[in-house]
């Protein structure tokens, strides 16, 4: 798949239209996963906007994002960041073909301080 | 006389048909009839009349007389008359039949009207005779015989049997063509038939109305009766009675512009709306009254005066069932003819 | 033979103030929409009487939109509140009769909206279209 | 049968490149009607003028049609040179080949179908156009200013001393609005009270200039030239007339817990109060919702006190009657409410402020006197944050900010910024920033010497959150340049809020039926040509109720809005729209369906003795229409079930040729 | 049958000639057959003696003849309005289209009226008819006397009779009514409740009847126009026949769109057709419209009320949204 489809696609799942962006930052301001991450939401925006997704989809920063929606309720723009993390997150789990968690891997996660519902979250939101 | 077995009543029909279009009465979703073209399936009414006259079929109510195209500002002229084809008028009750000869003679009179002439020319009427009449029915007032109607063929529908007698030589061709389906037959059925129905006129209620008061020479006794003032003082001035009237023959020449065009048509028109021959001056009967009488005086006065005292009221009685507020020529007779 | 592409006849009754302002805008910013809609323009939406809508229809339009200011917005104050009901008695009473809802539309496009007015025509261009021709409130006169 | 010429522009190439004007001319020659058709490059030029002159000379012609732009931009240009022509000005129409055409189709064969068809249309209705002759009205000559703003201070100023009385109705106890509350002003960092004040005294002691202050406008009738206003002084419970200002009453005051309003609630003032010492007109104010004496009918110390007699606390609410030629808006603007930005914790902190409160917290007349104090603990803050666009150029949800650039907030964060720094030289200033829009004499120098001068720190990106924790701040937010979040512990965080139009301006619209926009901003009549006029005419705008503006836009623009008053008021009489409704009385059925529908009241009834069709006369009750005060929308020629009303230039039988001509 | 009778009509009628509070009596006035019944005029008692009656055919709205009448006439006319004609009276009033001053009006009550086209759908050759407590007794030309209930032949709009309350009165006989909960748009929900192309099969069968007569016009008492905008050439839908299906549609869109607000539903329109089209359906569907758009308004219950479209509210629905309303409730 070319760059722009690409795009079209991850713009198309996640409903949203990068190009209302005015670069504001107030997501990244608000971001709390913001200093794990390699790419940050702003920047997340921008690169998708202008197709430069290879760099995104071998980030790390992918699974960074809590999808706590902060950046979605604040921005002043409805450019919804989370949405497209997620889009791209999606891009990358269906590419691979793979899921990054599968049921074996839960086990090793629960314990008592884990809330069931955020393996629950986690696991929808890292496979496919 | 021949006659034909109800039962071959939809093969005569479809017989009919397989040449010529063929009207008859039809019933309608609310009950009352008209005259819609055959086609299989098709069931004829027993309705005693149609809502509509018959006139329909020869003086439509609307018609497209003729076609004008511009282009810029050229102007063409269509000509778009065309000779009818040959119909038949199935079911025609005696007092319709006979409202033809009133059209006839304001139509074929000089200046023939074309279209009228085309259509009566190729149309073969089948007039039924009458077994039972309505309340409402004064045909034998202006001489009509119920039971004996004139057209190209008289017809008499008994419980088992269709007779049909011809009176004129399409009426002889017609029958020719549905010889097959037809047989010889004596009238006794037909006869027993007329005696028996002719008994019922005489005791309907409208049965001693005369027309002794009204007829050409008249217009200066009748003009100024104070009747007029009273009898038209509620009168809605709706056109309803010369649109169900078989005779009423007045219309008007309308032009519709179509944008690329104008379609030159004539329409219905009725002597009791106010915009009634409207001319340069303005309209001529200014009042309610004026229209009233105008209606009446035509049926009764100035056409018998103009056509060797023939009236143009048949009797047919679709006034009486249908205006709004029952105020009707009968009435109009009766009060000036003296009331019983 | 190639079948002539359906191109619908779409009359647009615009208020001078607004909506007529607004399809103004729409050219100003050059914002296509297509030319079978044809703007009348009118002092007010509530100038727009029935009759005009079935003459269009009656003269082979296929589809009637009506434009204003938004409610609390007209020029004449109370105009287009007048307009809303008239024309949703009216549209209710086409439906009623069985002709197609969407051929008639009323739209509150404001002078500022543009991109509404042109974005409001290519939506009921489209709607129409799908619809195709008027058969139900059209005279055939109008069509030799 | 009407000899028509048909005029086809190409507006350069603006019609031309998509609508082949030849063809157009060439086919609405066919039209009936028409006797003579041309095209040429500028209608509307000198050249094209004359053209249209000639035409009619040599042709004989009786009516115009003119293929160009929108009417609204040259019908009455058109209108005009057929005048000249010794036409009837209403014998001209327009049809719209470039906005509604030209510029909104590519194709030239579908550009130049549309074109003709238009042209039919105007073709088909100036067949059926009747000259038209304007009917007159007397224009009075008083003025009205709805709002006693730095914009409605200088309008009201600037028409009086063009020697025309004027109102000036004011709906807080004072006028000077929002400048009154400033400290400084941009760029100049003059103080706002020593520019304003002087205006207001000239205002006070101007003998054209009423003021009504504490004050609302309930009612507007009529139209330009006569309207009908209804003022209502709402009862301050003091005779202006006796108040000399001295203040007594308000020291005496035992009420003083109330939140003073001037100074954006961050003190308190008493039940009868003088908003600031320069209060124009100096006269106390009891506020009824505090006043024991009004509400319990115990204290009554303000009246005992009061060496003038001056406290009335049986005052009613007091209707006034006047006419106006002429109306201005200058309703001006407010800081939106912070309420739903629960990420900075405005409701949470008394630190996190707006830049109004700011304003009052600086300023010498202030709560703190002008020291920059927290409002929470009264410390001197040492670190303080600004916040740029708050609620500002914020399309995704409206009822929490506005779409729009609020446009004076850059500006006034740097002069806070650098008086600050100036003021408190330890004191650390961050400013936080989308863009910095500085356009405007000095304004990008005033910027740049905040930053390179006065070393504020401004960094390119959004503060996301702020938590109040002990006594400090917690600002989390991106510096998009250095591509870090940031955490900063601020003592005092600034917003810098969005602005809007003030809420009484809906309901004044209405009333007026002068048009607005989406965001409550009033609609200018043409947003380049006609900048301070409403589409209403008579009616006026000036200063932040049209747009956001700053104080030398305010002043210039009120001063143009004067001017066009003055305009309106040097005339004697007006001369009105003629496209108004009529009725034919022979048709009307005195039923008063269009009475009910009309909003001018334009519409009465008489009773007039008719000679009827079948000779008789008869006494019939039939509609007749003020055309002086009929406007023209039409409402009542579809309300008339008889069609005895129509409208005058868009008569049902026009429309009606115009839609046949269309659906051709 | 009617509780009021004949005698007491013209006893009242006779009283307030003779003793000079009206100068005219419209009343009813006897036909051919017992149900052929005209409005008339009367002036003196031997007139009101001779052709004064009153019975289940008397169903014409007098409301409407003011307008003419009491133009013309000096003094009072006495009007009897049975309860839907009070209520066009009074819509009457609203729109100043007589003087009240010269109307003297008896309301009387009333029990439904019977429908001729029912009857004589039952029955053939009405000779006359004789009315029992139990039904009517027709004496026909062919079946002998014949009994016919009253509900058999009722009229469609005194079935689904709205209110026996008369609203506009000088003096009233007999006893008053209440205003109906009645079932009268029951009809038009059942043909709202039809596909569109199932409705518009409908009203082809129905309008194509039509025959442009004008009764329905003609008849109704909201149609009062000095000048019809169906017979002013100027008006551009001027016509006198239906040339094409359109404009049958049209005139009748038109007409109902003109009495929209203003009809008070009294049914005269479908009564007086000569074809038979319940054209009460179109006003109908007007009337449920606005009273579920724009809240209840009887048209006629006050003088002086103000109709649902020559008003608004800032809230009204929009032209759009009046289509998912029926949606919502189905």
């Amino acid at each position: 798949m070319n760059k722009k489809n690409l795009r079209e696609e991850i713009v198309l799942r996640a409903g949203v239209n990068p190009k209302k962006c005015m670069k504001c930052g107030k997501c990244s301001g608000t971001c709390p996963a913001y200093d794990e991450m390699e790419y940050h939401p702003h920047q997340f925006v921008n690169m998708v906007d202008t197709g430069d997704i290879e760099p995104l989809l071998n980030s790390e920063s992918l699974y960074k994002c809590l999808t706590c929606f902060a950046c979605v309720e604040r921005c002043p723009r409805g450019v919804e960041p989370a949405k497209l993390i997620e889009a791209v997150r999606l891009s990358a789990i269906r590419k691979q073909g793979a899921n990054r968690m599968t049921p074996n891997d839960v086990p090793a996660f629960v314990d008592e301080d884990t809330p069931q519902q955020l393996l629950v979250s986690a696991f929808r939101k890292y496979t496919k | 006389m021949r006659k034909l077995s109800l039962d071959n009543l939809n093969k005569f029909f479809a017989a009919v048909a397989e040449s010529k279009t063929i009207y008859l009465p039809v019933d309608q979703k609310d009950g009352s009839a008209k005259y819609a073209k055959w086609a299989e399936g098709t069931e004829w009414s027993n309705a005693l009349n149609t809502v509509r006259s018959p006139k329909d079929l020869f003086f439509p109510q609307t018609e497209d007389l003729m076609e004008f195209k511009t282009e810029g500002k050229n102007i063409e002229i269509i000509d778009i008359r065309k000779e009818s084809e040959d119909f038949v008028i199935f079911g025609v009750r005696a007092c319709d039949v006979k409202s033809f000869e009133v059209l006839d003679r304001v139509f074929l009179s000089e200046p023939v009207d074309s279209f009228y002439a085309s259509r009566r020319e190729h149309a073969i009427i089948v007039a039924l005779a009458c077994t039972r009449p309505s309340e409402t029915c004064f045909c034998t007032t202006f001489g009509i015989d119920a039971t004996e109607p004139a057209g190209d063929v008289s017809a008499w529908k008994t419980d088992s049997a269709l007779y049909l007698k011809a009176n004129t030589e399409k009426g002889e061709a017609f029958l020719k063509s549905i010889e097959a389906l037809t047989e010889d037959a004596d009238t006794a059925e037909v006869d027993a038939q007329k005696t028996k129905t002719a008994e019922i006129m005489k005791k309907l209620p409208l049965a001693d109305l005369t027309t002794d008061a009204f007829g050409g020479g008249k217009t200066e006794e009748l003009w100024n009766n104070p009747v007029w003032d009273e009898m038209s003082q509620t009168c809605l001035g709706c056109g309803t009675c010369t649109f169900v009237c078989p005779t009423c023959q007045c219309y008007d020449i309308k032009d519709f512009n179509t944008g690329n065009g104008v379609i030159r048509y004539r329409c219905w028109d009725s002597c009791m709306y106010s915009e009634f021959t409207r001319m340069a001056h303005g309209n001529n009967r200014l009042s309610q009254k004026e229209r009233f009488r105008q209606r009446f005086m035509h049926k009764l006065v100035y056409y018998p005066e103009n056509n060797e005292g023939l009236f143009s009221c048949v009797g047919c009685g679709r006034c009486l069932a249908k205006c709004p507020i029952s105020m009707n020529i009968v009435k109009v007779m009766k009060k000036i003819g003296g009331d019983k | 033979m190639q079948m002539k592409e359906y191109k619908p006849l779409i009359v647009a009754f615009c208020c001078n103030w607004c909506s007529y302002a607004g399809a103004d805008l729409a050219g100003n910013n050059r914002l296509n929409y297509p030319a079978d809609v044809k703007i009348i323009r009118v002092p007010c939406s509530c100038r727009v009487n029935p009759m005009f809508i079935l003459r269009a229809f009656q003269r082979g339009a296929d589809g009637v939109i009506l434009c204003g200011c938004h409610p609390g917005d007209c020029h004449y104050t109370s105009g287009n509140y007048y307009t809303r009901r008239r024309m949703a008695m009216l549209f209710s009473m086409l439906d009623y009769l069985g002709i197609e809802r969407e051929r008639t539309r009323v739209e509150w496009v404001s002078a500022a909206e543009g991109a509404k007015f042109a974005a409001t025509m290519n939506d009921f261009v489209e709607k129409v279209t799908a619809l195709g021709e008027n058969k139900r409130l059209e005279d055939l006169r109008c069509k030799r | 049968m009407q000899r028509i010429g048909v005029f086809v522009c190409w507006c350069g190439s603006n019609i031309a490149g998509t609508v082949d004007v030849k063809a157009v001319a060439q086919a609405l020659k066919l039209e009936p009607g028409v006797v003579f058709s041309t095209d040429y490059q500028y209608m509307c030029s000198q050249a094209g003028q004359n053209m249209i002159i000639d035409a009619v000379k040599e042709h004989n012609l009786t009516g115009i049609v003119v293929c160009s732009c929108s009417p609204r931009m040259h019908e009455a240009t058109f209108r005009k040179t057929a005048a000249a022509a010794g036409l009837n000005p209403y014998m001209v129409e327009i049809a719209n080949i470039r906005e509604q055409c030209s510029w909104v189709h590519k194709e030239m064969p579908i550009g130049t179908e549309k074109a003709i068809i238009l042209g039919k249309a105007a073709v088909a209705k100036v067949n059926l156009n009747t000259p038209l002759t304007p009917g007159e009205s007397p224009v009075t000559k008083r003025a009205l200013v709805i709002g006693g703003g730095i914009a409605g201070i200088q309008t009201a100023l600037d028409i009086a001393d063009a020697g025309f009385p004027v109102d000036i109705v004011e709906t807080k106890p004072t006028i000077g609005g929002k400048m009154a509350q400033l400290d400084k002003t941009f760029p100049t960092l003059d103080c706002a009270a020593c520019i304003l004040t002087p205006k207001m005294v000239d205002v006070a002691q101007h003998d054209k200039i009423r003021i009504f202050s504490y004050s609302e406008v309930t009612e507007v009738k009529g139209f330009v030239g006569n309207f009908d206003v209804t003022i209502k002084k709402k009862a301050r419970f003091v005779d202006e007339t006796k108040c000399t200002g001295c203040g007594d009453c308000v020291d005496k005051c035992p009420m003083k817990k109330n939140p003073n309003e001037f100074n954006m609630g961050m003190d308190n003032r008493s039940a009868i109060y003088i908003p600031f010492a320069q209060a124009v007109p100096k006269v106390a104010t009891i506020d009824a919702g505090a006043c024991t004496m009004l509400k319990k009918g115990k204290c009554g110390l303000c009246s005992k006190v009061c060496g003038a007699g001056a406290i009335d606390y049986t005052q009613k609410d007091q209707f006034i009657e006047e006419k106006y030629g002429a109306i201005v808006v200058a309703t001006g603007f407010n800081p939106i409410s912070m309420d739903k930005f629960d990420e900075y914790a405005y409701s949470q902190s008394k630190d996190v402020i707006t830049s109004l409160e700011f304003e009052r917290l600086t300023n010498a007349a202030g709560p703190t006197q002008g020291k920059l104090l927290r409002p929470s603990d009264g410390k001197h803050p040492h670190k303080i944050v600004f916040v740029q666009c708050v609620g500002s150029r914020c399309a995704s949800c409206a009822e929490k900010g506005k779409e729009y650039c609020s446009k004076i907030c850059c500006m006034y964060t740097a002069k806070h910024a650098m008086l600050t720094r100036d003021k408190y030289p330890d004191t650390e200033v961050y400013v936080f920033y989308i863009d910095v829009r500085t356009p405007g004499k000095n304004f990008d120098e005033f910027y740049r010497r905040a930053v390179e001068e006065y070393g504020v720190n401004y960094i390119k990106g959004m503060v996301g959150k702020i938590t109040p924790e002990g006594d400090v701040l917690k600002v989390q937010a991106s510096d998009l340049i250095s591509n870090k979040q940031l955490h900063i512990d601020a003592d005092l965080v600034v917003l810098a809020a969005a602005i809007e139009p003030d809420k009484s301006a809906r309901p004044l619209a209405t009333m007026l039926t002068a048009s607005m926009d989406t965001n409550d901003f009033f609609t200018e009549a043409h947003p380049k040509l006609r900048p301070v006029e409403s589409p209403t005419a008579g009616v006026f705008l000036s200063g932040a109720c049209q747009g956001p503006k700053d104080i030398p836009e305010t002043v210039s623009q009120a001063g143009a809005a004067a001017s066009k008053v003055i305009g309106l008021l040097c005339k004697d009489k007006l001369t009105g729209n003629p496209c108004v409704a009529s009725s034919n009385e022979m048709m009307c059925n005195g039923c008063s369906s269009c009475e009910r529908v009309c909003p001018y009241g334009a519409i009465t009834y008489t009773d007039k003795e008719f000679r009827m069709p079948d000779r008789t006369t008869q006494v019939r009750r039939v509609a007749s229409v003020n055309p002086a005060v009929c406007q023209g929308c039409g409402c009542c020629t579809v309300a008339c079930p008889s069609g005895a009303m129509d409208l005058r230039g868009f008569a049902n039988n026009q429309i009606m040729a115009e839609v046949d001509a269309i659906c051709k | 049958m009617q509780k009021i009778t004949r005698d007491q009509l013209i006893t009242k009628a006779v009283e307030l000639l003779s003793n000079g509070t009206v100068s005219a009596v419209l009343g009813w006035k006897k036909g051919e057959f017992d149900y052929d019944i005209t409005p008339a005029v009367f002036t003196t008692e031997e007139e009101i003696n001779n052709g004064f009656v009153y019975n289940d055919f008397c169903g014409a709205n007098f409301s409407k003849y003011l307008v003419a009448k009491t133009k013309k006439l000096e003094g009072k006319i006495l009007v009897f309005l049975k309860p839907c004609d009070s209520y066009s009276f009074n819509q009457l009033l609203t729109e100043h289209r007589f003087d009240r001053e010269k109307v003297y009006a008896v309301g009387i009550g009333c029990e439904g009226m019977a429908d001729v086209v029912k009857l004589k759908n039952k029955v053939d050759g009405i000779v006359s008819i004789d009315y029992n407590d139990d039904g009517m007794y027709v004496d026909t030309l062919y079946d002998g006397t014949v009994k016919v209930d009253y509900a058999e032949v009722m009229a469609e709009r005194c079935i689904n009779c709205k209110s026996k309350k008369c609203v506009a009165y000088d003096e009233l006989l007999g006893e008053d009514g209440e205003v109906i909960d009645s079932a009268r748009f029951d009809e038009v929900a059942s043909l709202e409740a039809m596909t569109p192309d199932e409705r518009f099969a409908f009203w082809q069968g129905e309008l194509s009847r039509c025959i442009r007569c004008n009764a329905c016009r003609d008849a109704c008492p909201a149609c009062t126009c000095e000048k019809c905008v169906f017979d002013n050439p100027g008006s551009g839908v001027e016509n006198k026949a239906p040339v094409t299906s359109f404009e049958e549609q049209m005139f009748h869109i038109i007409r109902a769109f003109h009495v929209a607000g203003r009809c008070t539903d009294c049914g005269e329109c479908s009564r007086v057709c000569p074809q038979n089209i319940p054209l009460h359906l179109l006003n109908r569907k007007f009337i449920k419209d606005m009273n579920e758009c724009y809240g209840e308004y009887q048209a006629g219950a006050e003088v002086g009320s103000r109709a649902p479209l020559v008003d608004y509210t800032e809230g009204d629905l929009e032209p759009g949204e009046v289509f998912e309303r029926g949606e919502n409730d189905a």
